[in-house]
């Protein structure tokens, strides 16, 4: 935490004193920010540290209370809305998705301010205009598809292809590349890289050290509302950071050991020429044993979603069995999944997993309800709040109490709350997909800790994972998808090393 | 993270209750009371301001047991669609199956000897609508909207049927007690049934897993499905329920009128009963309600009736100033939460 | 005793019929206590509205309902309970049970008149219409009426007697469309009230069917002029709202001050109204 | 990703059209129109099987110019509704603001020797209303449901006190042409007026940037805030064309009608109006949907009515048959749907 090298110019963006207090929680408190042009300046913190707020509020979504300034190059100006926000260059990808999921890609890019002609909307321009930025990303998609047909990951890259449209003098990145895998997330590396020596001011916020160190110039650190400080380039360690976050030391996370020779139990789940019909999913077959942490990695849209969806029962398969415990098992619908014991951590916590209006509480229970309740289906509240706030403690949930709604929480949170929900299940299986998307550091540990010791209990657990870092550090044998195929395995008794070569060359398609 | 439903929602987004804000469990507790007390101040508001215009005419006892008698019909119906609006759906039909049960009601009162019997006839008539439309929303899928409107149309047609289009009329009716008496002389009957189908609908809400489903389905339905929840059963119950209670609404019209007509009993209940769940801070959308703010909101509407009536105003104001009323309140309710919600 | 409020409750404010009542009434009534208070309702047909509106009178305390009953039987038990409050209940244009008095006009002898007169002008033979309405009492007695007279004249053939006009001009405009694309030869039609009756005639003049014949039951303000132009329309069975509602709220004073009439059934006759003495009629407008 | 809407949304799931798998923008858009189609073939069975009952008497140039007309208010309301619908609100007032309109036209129509007046006189006064709507809604931001039911009551009254609750009528009227006479002697002028109503909305709707940021409201409108657009005159905009289209109903149908009924008028169009809307496939829960959808089901439900008429069936199966077959259509559309979309 050096002082401010007196030297530098004026910064393109300065945020003083800004403060902004929601109904009953201060989100922030007198929080300041400096930002550059040709820099980029990660901003890093726990879940529900601010910053989505401070961002929010950069971009016009939010007011910060009274008292707040922002200079942009030194100028003080007043963000009311949205458009203000625009008109002084600021562009953002914000965290939650904000796409109008009946409009098409291009409409969405344009929105706000679309093309005219003659006083009706030019969507050929609009079109033609959008294409290029999409080629620019590498996105699979063209500017006349809806965005509601996409998935999340594709539909961060429509994001994103809406900010760099904009071609604005502050870039807000909110946690871009929860939702892409590593490739999508290279490109957007490079083109972040390509924005900064172009001049453009960049804020960064992600949970991820990599690419932290990767990319950024600067940067600072807010915990529970409050300015911590700014770590310069040379400074930024991940030892000073989690620190400067979390406020104590935190241990290693990644700690799997590789051991070719792991001896696990008997085969818990397998599954034999999966498929939809071959429209997301072409036969897929693989086995999952007692207490292994079995990895599926692959490209966006590469079907891993799909496949763990046709395990599950959520979407109709039109071929292929399941067998749990050796025996074959009819699974047509979620409900079958759950009464044999195989659970499915979604990767849209808040689309297809949270219920956001009732309380941690209630979503915490919801599997388990009917196993608690008196007969007749009356409720047991007892049992339901202590097994709420059992699972507030093991987890570490950073909420008031079990009561208040789910939607309130920060996105680390939420996800621990629905993570409990199938822990509370007691499975013999456990999908996870993508289960520390939008997690803290801290939270990302105690999440690889749960998985760990769930697998030491014999539980069969899959993840799906777009990080590489993380497939490659929980996982005891990883399954490489393709085009709705396993393309190959990595770790166990494959012979070939969990390494990321190894499973980038699978999921690119160099058959090995 | 609600913001978006702010648009559409009928409830006021429910001011997030505060994160590690130093909030007990307890607090958090009592302002989720003091939220679904809701419409409350602007039903006694009413109350009193009705009281001192008609010079205490209004809070005699028997003007309170003839307002709690008029709005006991209206909360039944409003009851099962809460059921229903909390799911995300909604019941049109409630008017035309009230009317259709109250037909079977009367007509099997005049069963000589069995009149009794047409306590379950009317029930029965309703559940079996109600399953239907339930049946046709849950297994095929269609839009709720669609369905009952349909339903609206032909029920109404089949009550008509019922009663080949004349007033059926059983002035012996022996189970007239129900519409016509009080409990200990004071409750009237059909207030006491309100009542207690508001409790037990409570209870179903708030202390069954049933509850929680019904809560969870409207709140995200996909997520219901993928957390295991059978959502056609869920959905399927609340339409029964529904049909069930318009079922009871018809047999408590036909025990207070002694009478039932197919083409004329109900028409446009179905408004009232949405009103009195919307007014009761119910949430369109699904997901956010709870049957104490629809009890509320239905005795708003029943004040509002009997009130502008002891007034002596004209039909024509009494309709101006209702409509005005029904949105003043809503917009009182807005402002309310608005000091302790977020911008 | 004194008369201090009335409580009316009608079938529906919306058919001007019932406003001329609601005025009489309250003319009458003003005749006998300038400061007497006069609520009108609109029941909309609906037996449990009416219901409530009852109770509400009873609760606010009037000395006299004047009720038009939604259902002249099911009535009853309210009825009853406004009497036992102390309240002189008096049925206007239709009537009710258990009413200490009911001054309605004579809607069987409506119907027969206006169909009468539709037979002789068809010259006694030929199809036609009845134009069904809501099934109410009035309704009903006037389709009865019209029947018996039709039913003399055996070469006269009713084609359709089952459609609902909804006792508004939208209504009788849309169904006699259907009615006049479907039958070719349609020498004549009964229309249950005044606004079935023009929207009977609109239909005619739009798909240019002349040599039509239409009657209908009312005598509205709008039929005046109907009859006194370019239509189809030929006469129609005129009630007085004014003079029964009169008549309803003197004998209701009567009987609050103990004089029973001898008779407790009022049937107003229906005068016909045509082409020749429509000049003369006095419609529920005009000034009295 | 669209799943959790199929709940409660009218519209089928759109089936997903592929991505990057080469369907070119052509085959895209003729996908889109099919789909647009939506219930045409239901409308064509409907009216190939009333010909042959009616033993062609159904397809003459005369009944057919008899169903255009009997269309044309409801497809007017129903373009309107088809706006606010598009949001995710909804507009109950509109048979209220129809009669208040109705009400005002067919009054200034009376003016000696400025008779035209009555047109606009009738458009202003639905304008009028629609923004008093528009304005509740859009700065309030009160719940679209409370806020027109409680015009629909409101607006009721003012209706009645314009006309002191009688019919006024005006056998004079300097424009009933437009209510009866037809253009070449073929096309009824009120289909006219509905058909370009339709045409401008699609333009509207399809062509303009207002008509995207229609659907994009109705589709996410946090993320419409978040872009830049203005919410609340978007929605302001939906309400007051709503109005102004009620109040060109009320000008059509007094043009119809020589006359106009506060109390009467316009009741339970809402009603037809909204199944119109949904019948075409526009979703509750907005953002899906497109107007000539919409002319469709306003079709269907004219043709239906027109078609039982002639048939002869009575009133009371008319009622029973409208309800089945609004039922079955959707039913039928679902189905058809099943086959190209995602199980
Ligand atoms: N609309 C809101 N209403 C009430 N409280 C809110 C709202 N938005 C955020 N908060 C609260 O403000 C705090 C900061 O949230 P914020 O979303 O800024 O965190 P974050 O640092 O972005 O976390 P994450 O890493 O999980 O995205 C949290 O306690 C959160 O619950
Ligand atoms: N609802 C949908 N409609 C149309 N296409 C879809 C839909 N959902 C997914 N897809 C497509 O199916 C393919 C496989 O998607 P899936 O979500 O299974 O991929 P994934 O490997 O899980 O990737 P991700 O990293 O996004 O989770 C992708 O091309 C995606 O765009
Ligand atoms: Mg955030
Ligand atoms: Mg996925």
């Amino acid at each position: 935490m050096m002082p401010e090298p007196q030297s530098r110019p004026t910064p393109t963006l300065e945020m003083r004193n800004v403060s902004k207090t929601f109904p009953g929680v201060k989100a922030l408190d007198g929080v300041h920010l400096k930002a550059w042009g040709g820099e980029v300046l990660a901003l890093m913190g726990e879940n529900g540290a601010g910053k989505s707020t401070l961002m929010k509020i950069l971009s016009g979504a939010y007011q910060p209370d009274a008292g707040a300034e922002i200079l942009i190059n030194g100028q003080h100006v007043d963000i009311s809305d949205p458009i203000a926000a625009k008109r002084h260059g600021i562009a953002i990808i914000y965290q939650e998705l904000s796409l109008a999921p009946n409009l098409t890609v291009a409409e969405n890019m344009f929105l706000g301010d679309e093309l005219q002609r003659r006083g009706f909307v030019d969507r050929r321009s609009m079109n033609e205009q959008c294409r290029p930025v999409l080629q620019r990303l590498g996105a699979p998609f063209g500017p006349e598809t809806r965005v509601g047909t996409l998935s999340i990951a594709e539909q961060q890259l429509v994001e994103i292809a809406r900010a760099l449209h904009a071609k604005s003098k502050i870039l807000v990145l909110d946690e871009p590349t929860t939702a892409l895998s590593s490739r999508e997330s290279e490109r957007l590396f490079t083109l972040v890289r390509q924005l900064r020596s172009e001049g453009i001011a960049l804020i960064y916020i992600s949970h991820r050290m990599a690419e932290v160190y990767d990319l950024s110039d600067r940067v600072s650190v807010l915990r529970d509302g409050t300015y911590v400080g700014t770590l310069e380039r040379e400074e930024i360690s991940a030892e000073a950071l989690v620190k400067m976050m979390v406020g104590r030391d935190l241990s290693t996370f990644y700690k799997k050991e590789h051991d070719p020779h792991f001896s696990r139990g008997p085969v818990i789940l397998e599954v034999r020429d999966i498929t939809d019909g071959g429209r997301r999913v072409k036969p897929c077959s693989f086995q999952v044993h007692q207490g292994e942490v079995l990895g599926i990695a692959g490209l966006v849209g590469s079907g891993r979603t799909e496949l763990a969806r046709l395990i599950f029962g959520a979407d109709g398969r039109t071929g292929g069995e399941v067998l749990l415990d050796g025996r074959p098992v009819s699974i047509t619908e979620p409900q079958d999944a759950l009464n044999l014991g195989i659970a499915y951590l979604t990767e849209d916590r808040k689309a297809l997993g949270l219920f956001l209006d009732m309380s941690c509480g209630e979503n915490i229970n919801l599997g388990v309800l009917h196993r608690d309740a008196h007969r007749g289906g009356i409720l047991n509240l007892a049992a339901a709040r202590r097994r709420a706030e059992n699972a507030f403690k093991a987890l570490r949930v950073r909420a008031a109490s079990p009561i208040v709604t789910v939607g309130s929480l920060s996105g680390g949170n939420q996800q621990k709350v629905l993570l409990s929900r199938w822990l509370e299940i007691g499975p013999k299986v456990l999908i996870l997909d993508e289960p520390t998307r939008g997690v803290d550091i801290g939270a990302k540990s105690e999440i690889y800790r749960i998985i760990d010791e769930l697998a030491a209990r014999g539980i069969g657990i899959v993840v799906i994972s777009s990080e590489l870092p993380e497939i490659i550090g929980i996982c005891d044998r990883v399954l490489v998808m393709r085009e709705g195929q396993i393309q190959g395995e990595v770790g166990g008794q494959s012979g070939r090393a969990v390494t990321q070569e190894n499973i980038m060359t699978y999921a690119a398609g160099a058959a090995a | 993270m609600t913001d978006n439903r702010t648009l559409e929602s009928g409830a006021p987004d429910t001011p997030s209750t505060a994160i590690g804000s130093g909030l007990s469990a307890r607090q958090v507790q009592w302002r989720s009371i003091v939220q679904a007390a809701g419409m409350l101040p602007v039903l006694i508001i009413i109350c009193i301001g009705f009281n001192y215009m008609t010079d205490g005419r209004f809070f005699t006892a028997q003007n309170i047991s003839i307002v709690a008698q008029q709005a006991s019909i209206n909360t039944v119906l409003a009851a099962g669609m809460t059921f229903v609006i909390l799911t995300g759906g909604i019941d049109l039909s409630v008017g035309s199956i009230l009317a259709a049960s109250a037909m079977a009601s009367v007509t099997a009162s005049l069963i000589p000897g069995w009149g009794l019997l047409g306590i379950p006839a009317g029930i029965l008539a309703g559940l079996f609508f109600g399953f239907l439309n339930g049946a046709l929303v849950a297994f095929l899928k269609l839009p709720p909207f669609i369905v009952t409107l349909g339903s609206l149309t032909a029920v109404r047609g089949i009550a008509r049927l019922m009663g080949g289009d004349t007033t059926v009329f059983n002035p012996e009716l022996p189970f007239d007690f129900i519409g016509n008496a009080s409990l200990f002389g004071v409750v009237p009957w059909l207030a006491v049934i309100a009542l207690m189908v508001v409790v037990v609908s409570w209870l179903i809400l708030r202390r069954t897993v049933l509850g929680v489903r019904i809560y969870a389905v409207g709140g995200n339905p996909t997520a219901a499905r993928l957390s295991g929840i059978k959502v056609w059963s869920v959905l399927l119950f609340v339409y029964c329920v529904s049909g069930f209670l318009s079922g009871l609404g018809g047999v408590m019209s036909v025990a207070r009128l002694y009478a039932a007509n197919g083409l004329q009993l109900g028409q446009a209940y179905e408004l009232d009963a949405i009103a009195a769940v919307i007014l009761g801070g119910t949430s369109f959308v699904g997901g956010i309600g709870t049957i104490w703010g629809t009890l509320i909101g239905a005795l708003i509407i029943a004040v509002l009736s009997n009130g502008l009536i002891l007034l002596g105003v004209s039909d024509i104001w009494q309709f101006i100033i209702k409509g005005l009323v029904i949105i003043g309140a809503v917009t009182l309710d807005r402002y309310r939460l608005q000091g302790s919600a977020r911008t | 005793k004194e008369l201090k409020s009335i409580g009316i409750t009608l079938g529906s404010l919306g058919n001007p019929f019932f406003v001329a009542l609601s005025k009489g009434a309250e003319a009458k009534a003003k005749e006998i206590n300038p400061n007497v208070k006069v609520t009108a309702t609109s029941a909309d047909y609906d037996l449990n509205k009416q219901f409530s509106h009852i109770d509400n009178f009873i609760a606010s305390g009037v000395d006299m309902i004047l009720l038009n009953a939604t259902d002249p039987k099911a009535i009853i038990s309210a009825v009853k309970r406004a009497q036992q409050a102390g309240i002189v209940v008096v049925a206007v244009d239709v009537a009710a049970a258990g009413a200490d008095a009911t001054v309605q006009t004579n809607n069987v002898q409506a119907g027969q008149i206006a169909c009468q007169y539709l037979a002789d002008k068809i010259g006694g033979k030929g199809n036609v219409i009845i134009q069904n309405g809501p099934q109410v009492s009035a309704v009903t007695d006037r389709v009865k009426g019209c029947k018996e007279v039709l039913a003399k004249s055996p070469n006269i053939k009713v084609l359709s007697d089952d459609q609902d006009g909804k006792g508004d001009r939208e209504g009788g405009l849309r169904v006699m469309q259907g009615h006049l694309t479907r039958f070719q030869d349609i020498a004549g039609v009964f229309t249950i009230n005044d606004p079935q009756a023009i929207g009977s005639d609109l239909a005619a003049k739009q798909l240019n069917r002349k040599n039509l014949v239409i009657t209908s039951v009312d005598g509205a303000p709008d039929m005046e002029s109907a009859l006194k132009s370019d239509t189809s329309i030929v006469a129609s069975a005129s009630q007085d709202p004014w003079a029964m509602a009169q008549q309803a709220v003197a004998i209701g004073y009567d009987i609050m001050n103990g004089k029973k009439p001898e008779n407790a059934m009022i049937l107003m006759p229906s005068t016909l109204i045509t082409r020749d003495n429509v000049a003369q009629y006095k419609g529920w407008s005009s000034p009295r």
